[in-house]
């Protein structure tokens, strides 16, 4: 029976590759991986806990979770699409107007 | 026996989570990232959640990193742009955060209660559609209306604007 | 019933200030003065059914009609709720009586006024202010009515909003009546810190002011009970409301002034209705009132001081509304004077008929002014006795009416006052005796003025043909413009041509009031008289008016001086009513005599310019709070300090943020860095705080 | 975990594989023939009778070959990509039931045996998410040999996989509601039962729009004519397999027909009530023998397609997919579910 906390550590350990990752990498596309990356984390995390705990609601979150995902993606890679078109690159880093 | 299931899962797992961010192309890290969805439905499986694995892999195997790979070659990116990078100070920033963050979170869940539920284990689709229809079915309503939204918004965003000089 | 009293007014208000700027002066004439002809037969039928109504065991009869609770925190409630008893029913008789006939006169008055449905739009608002103040049930809506009739008060003075001194005007009257306001209100706070209620009526689970009043032992006669925070204290603060309401000593000086308004609101808002809230106010607060001689005292000197001052002012006055306006203060000053005696009674019933009368008096004076052509100065007219016959006979009525001539409603009402001044059981040792001799002496000083009045008026030679208009400039003219093309006959004024008798609609109004104010004495004659010389049979109806308000009006007395005896004593009364009425005649008399000869005799110049009371007030008030505003608020307080910090504050936040944005380099991943790294810290801090558990 | 159930699931993971593998290889032969015949023309008959070994002749030829790799192609993905694509197509039947239970006795031991390869409860989903596996060997073929047809077929393929797996999923929602159930056994056990024992309830029966949606969405989803923009020969030489050679492209191709395979049983199941046919009750070994019959009937209407209808052009493609399978879909699904209150 493999123990509840090799789960979560498992999930604690993608959580924060995604997480450096994010920062990282200057892909946007890769950014956005990441992003999911640690969102399925997260969902491990839930899944864990509510089987370990026969409590379904996690299972649901992590549903929900994944619909959300879904939405983000579509709405993400089409301002990636839109970025793309306006200035020829996906480096995060050229995408600065904010700049002072 | 379950113990070392979950090991070579966790183990490609972890493989696979690293080479996301190590990949230089994209599309590797995508397919990579593919890989770690599919360890993860499998660990899913053996946590009961059989019908959230096959989810899994439908939703983010099936459509979503199928979307991404497609503007992935729609863009037609073969590497991150060669130029140097200018920001190398974020790996230097980065990995001792996230060590520092890793730990903390072990930590965190080595406090969780070692807990040991004798009822059977759930998950099946029924359960699931239950829950959804009676407890959660205000926030399952708000996704989909979620999702409208998110079709419209990637609708308007991705048209091109000669479109709109179009019509 | 009530509500109907009230609403229907604020009704024509409303439409007429929506739609009113569409609509013909016809149709707007017959808005404004249906309205108020609903409100007065409402108001007829309200007083009908308060006769028939049984009095209760305190011997009050009343008719209330509560709305709904308007604020209820904790013990204070302040119900939206009117109140017909003995006192409002008499008061709303007449305001809302006198204020149709003074609507059915406006209606040809202004005829030709651009924007005739602001005039009414207001006039009907004044009405709806006017009788919500006189049937509150409270004191919270007493005030409310009392503040809108200023604000009525100060559109209407301000109504011809295009000439200065009609705005100053406006403005004066406002900010005195502030003053005034400003007393009545922490009154009123007093009352409720005192009794818990500001109800004018017991009801259920709250007893009325006057109620616990009327338990309170009476204060001593001392100027330390006027800071002693108790009922003196609470009358005095109501008595500078009224002062500021009524025009009393010191705050009477916008007054006068307000005769910049249109001689119908003169007439309505200035002599009959609104400035006698502030009697009705002190009569109906009599309980408390009569537990404070101080007060008291205070009361009778400076109505009798107002009295005679106006009085004396008001006959150097050539302009023939300032006449009249003075000749209004002085008879509210004989109202106050009355209050002060303890004699609300009387003092109420001089407000009736001071409304007739003195309503008449401005109409009539209207009448003549549009005969003249808006033209104000007395020393253009004179003889217009074979013109105007109608207006000229009605306000001779009223001119001997409120000179005091006998069996006359003024004689009544005034000599009534003066006994009871000179009977008084409240004030202390002789000062009733000296306020009575200060009564007569004005009494003949009015006879005199009016008589002036009369007589530069009406008879003489006819000054007005070659009289030429505007020289009299500083005040009270109506707008020509649409008169002159109405009367294109003379387009400069009175050059060739006769003057020639108002219209119906305005003399029809005189008619009325000159019979009320010839009449409308009877209903209150004096003990000493109805003992001596009419069958008692009549008493009943000679005497109902004080009958009638018997159960809401106390007199208070005070035990100290002869006065219980003397009141007693219907010869003395009989003596001082042949008396007053002696120097009534002979002043009309003398006033007749002195200026049938040379009616444009100078006066001295002291009194012609008031006593310069303004310019004391300009000099000693005004200025200096001008220049402490300027100098000391506004070039200092609020340039320097409030302006200063606030720019500072801007500065302060506009450095920051430019410092701030260093934070800021466009690196979308350093955001996300900052995000992390945030969590980092965070997550560590829950540590932190775990650890040390 | 006994060694008779070892044993029982080697076996049978062995029949399958080999039927499979043998149906494939005479698929492809089926199709040459049936298309000479729609064409007016003989087939391959001269490889044995019939031209019955020339699948056969094919695969020794495959073999056979050279193999090219592409020397600007991506080593790793273009080798990669054949077997991506054959995994999935192959996994998938090992969920899909094709027959109750049998009871075999053999020396003595008797034992139940079910028709399929394991058993799921969420056995419709673990299909559809194998089949959605399917399009990345396309995609990493098309991407992988660096080639602009070939990135082209993959582009097409992923977006057309996208849009008809919508259309697909909504069509078999209906098939859901009716039966209440994930499992494919299960939704089949539903379709046994008849109205007054004559009529049986299959769904093809109750929602023939939900059937006629799948059917559509399944040929797209397996790139078939009219759907076949991904390898369209005449626009994209190959599509994504151009570059591939020998036995790579011998896998994709097996993959293409095990794809095939898979919808037309699909197909079966959900719409055609399986293996149930006249008998089935008394005999149980008749299930697979309908089962296959009606997933041949499926694969013969494929060529049958291929033989007559042109190819889309990608818009219309597109437009098809997005502007009125979907949205007839959503309608049937509400339908269906209106229906099915009216029903139960």
């Amino acid at each position: 029976m493999v123990p509840l906390s090799w789960y979560l550590a498992l999930s604690a350990v993608l959580f924060t590759i995604g997480a450096v990752g994010v920062f990282v990498k200057r892909n946007v596309i890769s950014i956005f991986m990441c992003i999911e990356l640690m969102l399925n984390a997260v969902n491990l995390t839930l899944i864990a806990f509510s089987s370990y705990y026969r409590e379904i609601s996690g299972q649901l979150f992590v549903f929900i979770v994944m619909t959300v995902a879904a939405a983000e993606a579509g709405v993400g890679l089409a301002l990636v699409i839109a970025v793309f078109r306006n200035r020829q690159s996906l480096d995060a880093d050229d995408a600065n107007l904010l700049k002072l | 026996m379950e113990q070392a299931f979950f090991l070579v899962l966790a183990v490609l797992s972890v493989g696979a989570a690293l080479s996301v961010v190590i990949q230089r192309s994209p599309l590797y890290s995508a397919f990579s990232l593919i890989g770690l969805f599919a360890c993860l439905a499998a660990l899913y499986v053996s946590l009961q959640a059989q019908f959230l694995g096959a989810i899994q892999i439908i939703v983010y195997a099936g459509a979503i990193m199928v979307l991404f790979i497609f503007v992935i070659m729609l863009l037609n990116i073969r590497k991150d742009a060669q130029v140097l990078d200018k920001h190398r100070y974020l790996w230097v920033l980065g990995v001792p955060f996230g060590l520092v963050l890793a730990i903390e979170v072990l930590y965190t869940l080595s406090k969780v209660a070692k807990v040991s539920i004798d009822k059977p284990a759930i998950g099946d689709s029924q359960s699931i559609g239950y829950g959804l229809y009676t407890t959660y079915l205000m926030p399952f309503e708000l996704t989909s209306i979620l999702i409208l939204l998110a079709i419209v918004g990637s609708v308007i965003l991705a048209r091109r604007d000669d479109e709109k000089e179009e019509n | 019933m009530l509500r109907v009293i009230v609403f229907a007014p604020l009704l024509g208000a409303i439409i007429l200030g929506l739609f009113g700027k569409r609509l013909s002066e016809r149709i707007i004439a017959l808005i404004a003065c249906s309205s108020i002809a609903v409100s007065t037969i409402a108001a007829f039928a309200a007083f009908a059914k308060l006769l028939a109504q049984q009095p209760d065991s305190a011997g009050v009869r009343r008719i209330s009609d509560t709305l709904f609770t308007w604020i209820q925190v904790g013990a204070f409630r302040a119900d939206f709720a009117f109140m017909l008893d003995p006192l409002s029913g008499v008061m709303i008789l007449f305001v809302t009586g006198v204020g149709l006939l003074i609507h059915i006169f406006a209606t040809a008055y202004m005829s030709g006024e651009d924007s005739y449905y602001r005039f009414f739009t207001y006039l009907n608002l004044f009405m709806f202010m006017m009788i919500t103040l006189v049937l509150a049930d409270n004191y919270l809506m007493m005030f409310v009515g009392w503040e809108g009739v200023g604000l009525c008060s100060y559109l209407l003075i301000g109504y011809y909003f295009l000439r200065d001194y009609a705005n100053d005007a406006a403005k004066k009257a406002f900010i005195v009546n502030r003053i005034g306001d400003f007393g009545f209100a922490l009154g009123v706070m007093l009352i409720f810190y005192h009794f818990n209620t500001i109800s004018f009526i017991d009801k259920t689970g709250i007893a009325s002011v006057f109620t616990l009043a009327a338990n309170k032992p009476i204060e001593d006669l001392a100027s330390t009970a006027l800071f002693a925070g108790g009922l003196t204290t609470i009358a005095i603060l109501l008595f500078i409301g009224a002062t500021g309401k009524s025009a009393q000593i010191p705050l009477y000086v916008w007054l006068p002034d307000a005769m910049a308004g249109p001689t119908p609101v003169s007439a309505l808002i200035h002599a009959a209705t609104m400035v006698t809230a502030g009697v009705y106010m002190i009569v109906r607060s009599n309980m408390i009132f009569g537990k404070a001689p101080m007060a008291l005292t205070i009361v009778a000197v400076v109505g009798a001081l107002t009295a005679f001052f106006a009085a004396t002012i008001g006959i150097a006055q050539w302009n023939i509304k300032k006449v009249l306006a003075y000749s209004t203060v002085s008879q509210l000053g004989y109202m106050f004077l009355a209050c002060g005696a303890g004699a609300f009674g009387p003092a109420f019933f001089h407000v009736v008929t001071h409304a007739f009368f003195k309503a008449l008096l401005f109409l009539g004076s209207g009448s003549v002014i549009h005969a003249m052509h808006h033209n104000e100065d007395m020393r253009t007219m004179g003889g217009l006795s074979k013109y105007l016959k109608i207006t000229f006979a009605t306000m001779g009525a009223g001119t001997l009416a409120i000179a005091g001539f006998p069996l006359l409603s003024g004689f009544f009402s005034k000599d009534e006052i003066l006994w009871k001044v000179r009977s008084s059981t409240v004030l202390p040792g002789s000062l009733g005796t000296i306020l009575w001799l200060l009564g007569l002496l004005t009494a003949a000083i009015t006879a005199i003025y009016m008589t002036r009045m009369m007589v530069i008026t009406f008879f003489g030679e006819e000054r007005f043909r070659n009289a030429h208009h505007d020289d009299h400039g500083h005040s009270g003219h109506d707008d020509h413009k649409a008169h002159d093309d109405k009367h294109g006959h003379d387009s400069h004024g009175g050059h060739g041509g006769n003057p020639h008798e108002s219209p119906l609609a305005m003399t029809i109004p005189l008619i009325v009031l000159a019979i009320l104010s010839v009449v409308g004495g009877f209903m209150g004659v004096p003990e000493g008289l109805a003992e001596k010389f009419l069958p008692h049979s009549l008493h009943h109806y000679t005497h109902s008016f004080y009958a009638f308000l018997q159960p809401v009006i106390s007199v208070p007395v005070i035990a100290g001086n002869g006065g219980e005896a003397l009141a007693k004593d219907h010869g003395a009364e009989l003596v001082s009513t042949i008396l007053s009425s002696i120097v009534a005649l002979v002043a009309i008399g003398i006033g007749y005599l002195v200026f049938r000869g040379k009616p444009l005799m100078q006066m001295p110049a002291f009194l012609e310019n008031k006593y310069f009371i303004d310019e004391i007030y300009d000099a000693v008030i005004v200025n200096p709070l001008k220049a402490i505003s300027t100098t000391g608020l506004w070039k200092f307080v609020d340039v320097v300090i409030i302006d200063g910090s606030v720019n500072g504050l801007a500065k302060l936040v506009n450095l920051t943020g430019s410092g701030l944005r260093y934070l800021q380099p466009g690196i979308t991943r350093l955001y996300a860095a900052f995000i992390f790294g945030g969590a980092v810290f965070v997550i560590g801090w829950f540590f932190y705080v775990v650890v040390n558990r | 975990m006994d060694i008779a159930l070892l044993i029982e699931w080697s076996v049978k993971i062995g029949i399958v594989f080999f039927i499979l593998m043998t149906a494939l290889a005479y698929i492809v032969l089926l199709e040459r023939r049936l298309l000479g015949f729609i064409q007016m023309r003989l087939g391959p008959n001269r490889v044995g009778p019939f031209g019955l070994l020339q699948p056969l002749a094919d695969g020794i030829k495959f073999f056979f070959k050279e193999e090219i790799i592409p020397h600007e192609a991506d080593r790793a993905l273009y080798i990669l990509a054949p077997m991506v694509a054959l995994i999935p197509a192959l996994t998938t039947v090992a969920v899909i039931p094709f027959g109750e239970s049998v009871t075999v006795s053999l020396w003595g031991y008797t034992r139940e045996i079910g028709l399929y390869i394991t058993k799921v409860d969420v056995s419709l989903l673990v299909v559809f998410a194998l089949t959605s596996m399917g399009i990345y060997g396309i995609v990493l073929a098309g991407w992988s040999s660096n080639n602009k047809y070939s990135l082209m077929g993959g582009l097409r393929s992923s977006a057309q996989m996208i849009s008809y797996e919508l259309a697909m999923s909504l069509a078999v929602v209906g098939v859901v509601v009716f039966s209440g159930s994930l499992d494919l056994t299960q939704i089949v056990k539903e379709q046994m039962n008849t109205w007054g024992g004559i009529i049986p309830k299959w769904n093809i029966l109750t929602q023939p729009i939900g059937f006629l949606l799948f059917l559509i969405a399944a040929i797209a989803e397996t790139n078939r004519v009219p759907f076949d923009l991904p390898e369209a020969e005449t626009e994209l030489v190959a599509g994504f397999h151009t570059e591939y050679s020998s036995m790579k492209f011998a896998i994709f191709f097996i993959a293409e027909y095990a794809n095939m395979v898979t919808a037309s049983s699909m197909a079966t199941l959900l719409f055609l009530g399986g293996w149930h046919g006249p008998f089935v009750k008394e005999l149980p070994l008749l299930g697979p023998i309908y089962f296959t019959l009606k997933v041949l009937f499926f694969l013969v209407l494929y060529i049958w397609l291929r033989g007559t209808l042109p190819r889309f052009r990608y818009d219309q493609l597109m437009k098809f997919g997005w502007k009125f399978m979907i949205p007839v879909a959503i309608a049937n699904v509400v339908l269906v579910a209106g229906l099915a209150l009216l029903l139960f």
